[in-house]
């Protein structure tokens, strides 16, 4: 069977990611951006760990060493969280790890609700869903998990979902975004629908949407929408909102084309 | 029917494969012979948005389309073409629209074939649409639809039917954003098997009826999910190392086709399935480097290494300088296949099977195990236990975390990434029974209790 | 200047020619060295049409493009790229827009080499902007527009510079439909050597004083010409047996480039480069069949035979389910490059090439003619009279129906009417005369009354 | 160097135009066409060959022997442009015999006219242009001979050719039809413009359009508008205006996707 030598190979291809990689591992980079408070430390790095037992764990030591079980969602939970989406932004971890990190959290936000009586402050809501007509939803699954793990409350519409579904989520739940998503030629044309009738009825929210078919001449063409290219921006545009950006500033920020 | 799994492999090494040769040629269509010496392009397409508006629209759209590519083909003198229309939902979900379609373009098909001589076949490949907004409903009200579709498009003018199955996605959609490597053996391995002795014992037996050919599925839904998931070199979303794992699980899933009465050739898609035709023997449709309209991969060259025939997957139907989209992808593939032609004829086949092999060989871990030799040897795995569809999918899951490993100790480099996401794999593969019932038992309570659209019924449990 | 001559070949023979290896390798841009041993993808487009609305519009279109075309090569591990573009009319004729586009992309590409090592160049192929609605004005008021588009790309980022230049053309086109071979030989030959010559030495000068690369002219404007009328094997409008003469004719009058300073790679419609590379052993680009989306042709594989760069031709900026068009086609060429890199690697290019060349070596004349033995040959005629470039021509020309007599004589088939436009061919041939002379003076006198158009003063007569 | 066995040759590709080729010669063919009648005879076979000198040669004859010359247009010269026009579409000669023919026809016409008085009667005249911006016009030299090989009086308008004197030129000439040719999807808007403003001055004559880059869609867009595929369509639906054809029912023959 042919072969190359060490030296063939390298004229033929290039392992990018490889020659990239960073120094540092993922463990490593993580210690780092871990919060030094003894307290704290264990649930962070529990979070990063993605090991729910170890949060909850965590967390009870820190209320029995009399934490407030509900300040502990912002100052440990979020805390642990933000190490994961820093070193997911830089590419030093995957999505599976921000996934099982964000399970655990939602599981130590519950744990931190049961333990104590005042409701946790959240960010905002957003309503997310797939466009009518498709049923690829893992881009959506992938935009609701970043969301959640940037301390956002989140409507999961679930995938083929109808437009009047969503403008009745959005009178309902008053999010500071909806998000869409959708992956086939056919089905985006949704979104317009979406938007006409949310307008319509003076639901000036910003409209996140994304997913392969899409793409930002698209999304431009309707007032509120926003294109976002990678899911990793959903959180970072609904970020944005809260900070103030209306939806000419998120698409100056955002739209990249 | 009970199915009749594979214990042995059709090659005794994987040397002997090659592009266009298999064990088990298939006659079809008009004039063709698939496997039998030649390679054949498969020209693939979806109708632009606006063409679903009516029936009348979407007919006039796949004539258009069938015209489009006969007429490119017989301009550049090419002995021999495969169409195939892969349905959108309004075709299956109404049998009489896609029957409509391939009698419409079985008609022009024929008229080419009558004035020029050229050999040709229509694939069809159905939609499955067994599922409702929140649930996959394998077993439910749509099975009959889903099965009429086939026999309409088969009695006129399909040739060859396919389908890309959507058996234990539920599961694998969940694990598969989790590193979770039971629920992918889980969804792939077995729940996707199940669906796929199911099904495919149906297909093949309106194939018999309707004297068409019981083509072949791919784990599309599950495999190819992870492997775009995975992306390239730089995304972020999968460990490579993690999707040619599910990769090698899809293998004995789709193989479960050719054991219920399917006959090749396997769908392009599927990138499991030179691994399929080491075990089987039967033509198998690969799409790579030519169908990056459709798609993006990191092994373009490496999987014409044994095709049979050679697709572009898909294109939407839209003027280009040169043409319209389909005959441009078309007239590509067809180059491609000539050039492998010229490589059979000339008996010149394993040094150029060998160069689209090596070219990808260490660009990713995927191209990697599937590499011929590396893909037999997974095909070995699976046939060791080819009785036991648990024990089967968990070999080949075990092989290939071996082929990686050895890789890594010789050219192939891998991210620490990559290989951290190995390790914890093989660890979570060591760690699992050797029990099929346990692991089935085990598996059904957890993901009954983690996964909220897991319905037992749609395996008949 | 004077031109410098070709009267010898650079190979010793046929079979020392290959794909990615050249005498004369070219450094370029950031890394690159063109015909050193491998070969190098080179991606073409063209922007949208409501992109040319503002020259901010512009150049915005060619950045996402750059961007598009560098991000997709290092996902999938390919280590080097060429980008091709080919101006549309505003930015030739506004230089300082051909300026602007080639500093925004070039700055992108610098980020990319930074980044990731990929090397990489940019060639600008400047429109013939020398005509006005009625007639062409190669010597008029454009001239110095034409140069200074030239010059203002070279300053701001540009690596190569290229032309489809136009000389002889309203000779060509009336010839052309009128089975005229001694107004082809003229327009081509003549005509085109002439005005070659004149703006080759000029851009030689300009590539000099930039420290850029003079990369090559095609004769896109009549051989390809004919090539498209004659289209597909079924079209009726041109006996292939004519194109191919007229494409013969071509090599002596793109060689002309070389002779003032130019150095490739030539540009990748001129399917006249394996002439010329078996001449100057300088690096080529081609096109065929990965270049679909820009036209048809009847050799696609064969044109890889002995390429150095490889090329689309031309796409529209436009998406795609696998991306955006240059993405799909860029990875498509990308991966041809990588097999005959593997091939190079390994030393199997000889048995590459051969394939390459035999898959289409009996699809049509023009194919046969241009398999690297047969384009060989005609170099060897061109150089027998190098420096007569009425003679040469004509030996080309001579050289080109001996070659497809004797294929007739072999495997190659040609249809009846192709034969006997042939035969009148090679006939007209053995009237003309032996003197240059002559033969100019008669052609002016007759084409001058034939063809309004036609400016003697355009060639300084 | 590698070659193939005949055998193998047939296995990778198929010379379809050769397998295809008619058993009858082109000149067999011609023959089975021409007029039977002595004077005519050598008229029309020279027009055949495309041979200017003997059809003038031919004519000569014809009107020495007591035929009036402007006759001979309509009875000698044109029936021997049908033989090439039928021999061209059954796909037994090719284009550049008919661009010979033609020439050599036209020169009968010059030749016949200057021999008589009364001058001759037209099928109709057509205006015919390369859409402004675009300089492509080999496929309008194509459409501008085989009509005037079917005998049509042809204003060729040339390339790259402003919208205004498109109009211009069918106030002027009073077309049975306008043809327009474009290559470049950036030229062929100018048809659209051509369009308005012959209808905004009523100027209702059918527009055929065709070329590289245009589509039976995009021609289908505006109301004069008539697609044509192949530079042979374009006599076929000249015949057909003036057999009565309107726009519906040349779309209906002539749009074949
Ligand atoms: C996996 C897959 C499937 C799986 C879906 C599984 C699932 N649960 O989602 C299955 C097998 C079920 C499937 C089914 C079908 N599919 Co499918 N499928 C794909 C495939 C291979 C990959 C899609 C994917 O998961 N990508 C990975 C995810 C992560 O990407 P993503 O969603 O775009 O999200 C990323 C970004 O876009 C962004 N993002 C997404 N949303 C949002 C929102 C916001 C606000 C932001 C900021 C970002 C963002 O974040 C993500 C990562 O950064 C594509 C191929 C392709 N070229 O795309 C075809 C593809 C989408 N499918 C296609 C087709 C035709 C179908 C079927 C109709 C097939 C059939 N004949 O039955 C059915 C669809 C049925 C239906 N009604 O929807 C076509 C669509 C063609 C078209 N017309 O547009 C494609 C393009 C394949 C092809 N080349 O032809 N498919
Ligand atoms: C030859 C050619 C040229 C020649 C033109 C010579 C001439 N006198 O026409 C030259 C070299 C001059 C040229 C120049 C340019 N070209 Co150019 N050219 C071509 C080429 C290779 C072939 C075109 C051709 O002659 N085809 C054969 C003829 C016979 O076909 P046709 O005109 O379509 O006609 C047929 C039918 O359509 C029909 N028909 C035509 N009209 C009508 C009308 C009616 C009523 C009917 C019924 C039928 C009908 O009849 C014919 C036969 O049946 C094409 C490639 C391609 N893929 O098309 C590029 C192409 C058209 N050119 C292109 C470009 C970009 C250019 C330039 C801008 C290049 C540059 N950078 O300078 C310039 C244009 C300058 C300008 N402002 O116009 C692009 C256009 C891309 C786009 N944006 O749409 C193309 C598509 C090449 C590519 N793949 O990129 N070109």
């Amino acid at each position: 069977m042919l072969d190359f030598t060490e030296e063939s190979l390298k004229k033929v291809l290039t392992r990018y990611n490889v020659a990239l990689e960073k120094e540092m591992t993922p463990e490593e980079a993580a210690e780092e951006l871990y919060p030094k408070d003894e307290l704290i430390y264990p649930i962070a790095k529990a979070i990063f760990e993605g090991e729910e037992d170890d949060v909850v764990e965590g967390l009870q030591a820190a209320i029995d060493a009399g934490k407030e079980a509900i300040t502990l969602i912002d100052d440990a939970l979020m805390v642990g969280m933000a190490v994961v989406t820093k070193l997911y932004d830089d590419g030093v971890i995957f999505l599976p790890n921000v996934m099982m990190s964000a399970d655990a959290m939602l599981d130590g936000i519950e744990f931190c609700k049961e333990n104590s009586d005042t409701a946790p402050e959240t960010k905002g809501t957003v309503v997310c869903h797939v466009a009518e007509g498709d049923v690829h939803d893992i881009g959506k699954n992938i935009v609701t998990a970043l969301l959640r793990a940037n301390g956002f409350d989140v409507v999961d519409l679930g995938r083929d979902c109808p437009v009047d579904e969503v403008v009745a989520a959005v009178e309902e739940n008053k999010p500071i975004m909806v998000t869409g998503t959708a992956l086939m030629t056919t089905t985006m044309y949704a979104f317009k629908e979406v938007n006409d009738k949310l307008v319509e009825k003076g639901l000036n929210v910003p409209f996140a949407c994304g997913g392969g078919a899409v793409n930002q001449d698209f999304v431009a063409q309707y007032e509120l929408g926003v294109y976002g290219e990678e899911a990793a921006d959903a959180p970072k545009i609904a970020d944005a909102i809260i900070a103030g950006s209306n939806i000419a500033a998120l698409r100056e920020a955002f739209h990249k084309h | 029917m009970v199915a009749n799994r594979y214990t042995s492999m059709a090659y005794e090494s994987a040397d002997e494969m090659s592009f266009g040769k298999t064990k088990h040629p298939v006659k079809a269509g008009l004039g063709l012979e698939i496997g039998a010496g030649y390679t054949i392009p498969e020209v693939n397409y979806a109708p632009r948005p606006e063409a679903g508006a009516s029936k009348e629209k979407l007919v006039n759209e796949y004539e258009r389309i069938t015209t489009d590519i006969m007429q490119r083909m017989v301009q550049v003198g090419f002995p021999a073409v495969i169409l195939e229309t892969e349905h959108v939902q309004q075709m299956s979900n109404n049998p009489e629209w896609g029957a409509e379609v391939a009698h419409a373009q079985k008609t022009i098909m024929e008229e080419y074939h009558d004035e020029y001589g050229i050999k040709c076949a229509l694939r069809h490949t159905i939609g499955d649409i067994r599922e409702n907004r929140d649930f996959l409903q394998l077993r439910g009200d749509k099975y009959s639809v889903f099965m009429e579709a086939f026999e309409k498009c088969a009695e006129n003018g399909a040739d060859l039917l396919s389908v890309e199955s959507m058996g234990g996605k539920e599961v694998f959609d969940y694990a598969i954003l989790r590193n979770d490597i039971a629920g992918m053996l889980y969804g792939i391995g077995c729940l996707g098997t199940l669906d796929m002795d199911m099904i495919w014992s149906d297909i093949a037996a309106v194939a018999k009826k309707t004297g068409t050919i019981a083509a072949g599925d791919t784990d599309c839904a599950q495999a190819n999910t992870a492997m775009f998931i995975a992306g390239g070199l730089l995304d972020k979303n999968l460990a490579h190392t993690l999707a040619i794992i599910a990769r090698a699980i899809s293998a004995p899933r789709s193989l479960a086709a050719y054991e219920n009465g399917a006959l090749g050739p396997g769908k392009d898609c599927g990138y499991e399935n030179v691994i399929i035709k080491a075990i089987t023997g039967m033509p198998m449709t690969q799409e790579g480097k030519t169908s990056t309209c459709a798609h993006s991969d990191v092994m373009g060259n490496l999987i014409m290494q044994c095709c049979d025939v050679w697709s572009n997957e898909s294109v939407e139907y839209h003027g280009e300088f040169g043409g319209t989209s389909v005959q441009c992808r078309g007239e590509s593939l067809a180059y491609d296949c000539a050039l492998m032609n010229t490589a059979l004829e000339t008996g010149n086949e394993k040094v150029l099977r060998d160069m689209f092999m090596l070219s990808d060989r260490y660009r990713d871990p995927q191209g990697y195990v599937l590499a011929y030799d590396n893909a037999y040897k997974v095909g070995e795995a699976i046939v060791k236990d080819g009785d036991n569809i648990y024990l089967r999918a968990k070999n080949a899951a075990i092989e290939c975390c071996n082929i990686v490993e050895e890789g890594v100790a010789g050219k192939l480099s891998i991210s620490r990434f990559e290989a951290g996401a190995l390790k914890d794999a093989k660890a979570a593969l060591d760690a699992l029974p050797d029990d099929m019932d346990q692991f089935m038992d085990d598996c059904l309570t957890k993901y009954q209790s983690e996964v909220k659209v897991f319905l037992p019924e749609n395996y008949g449990f």
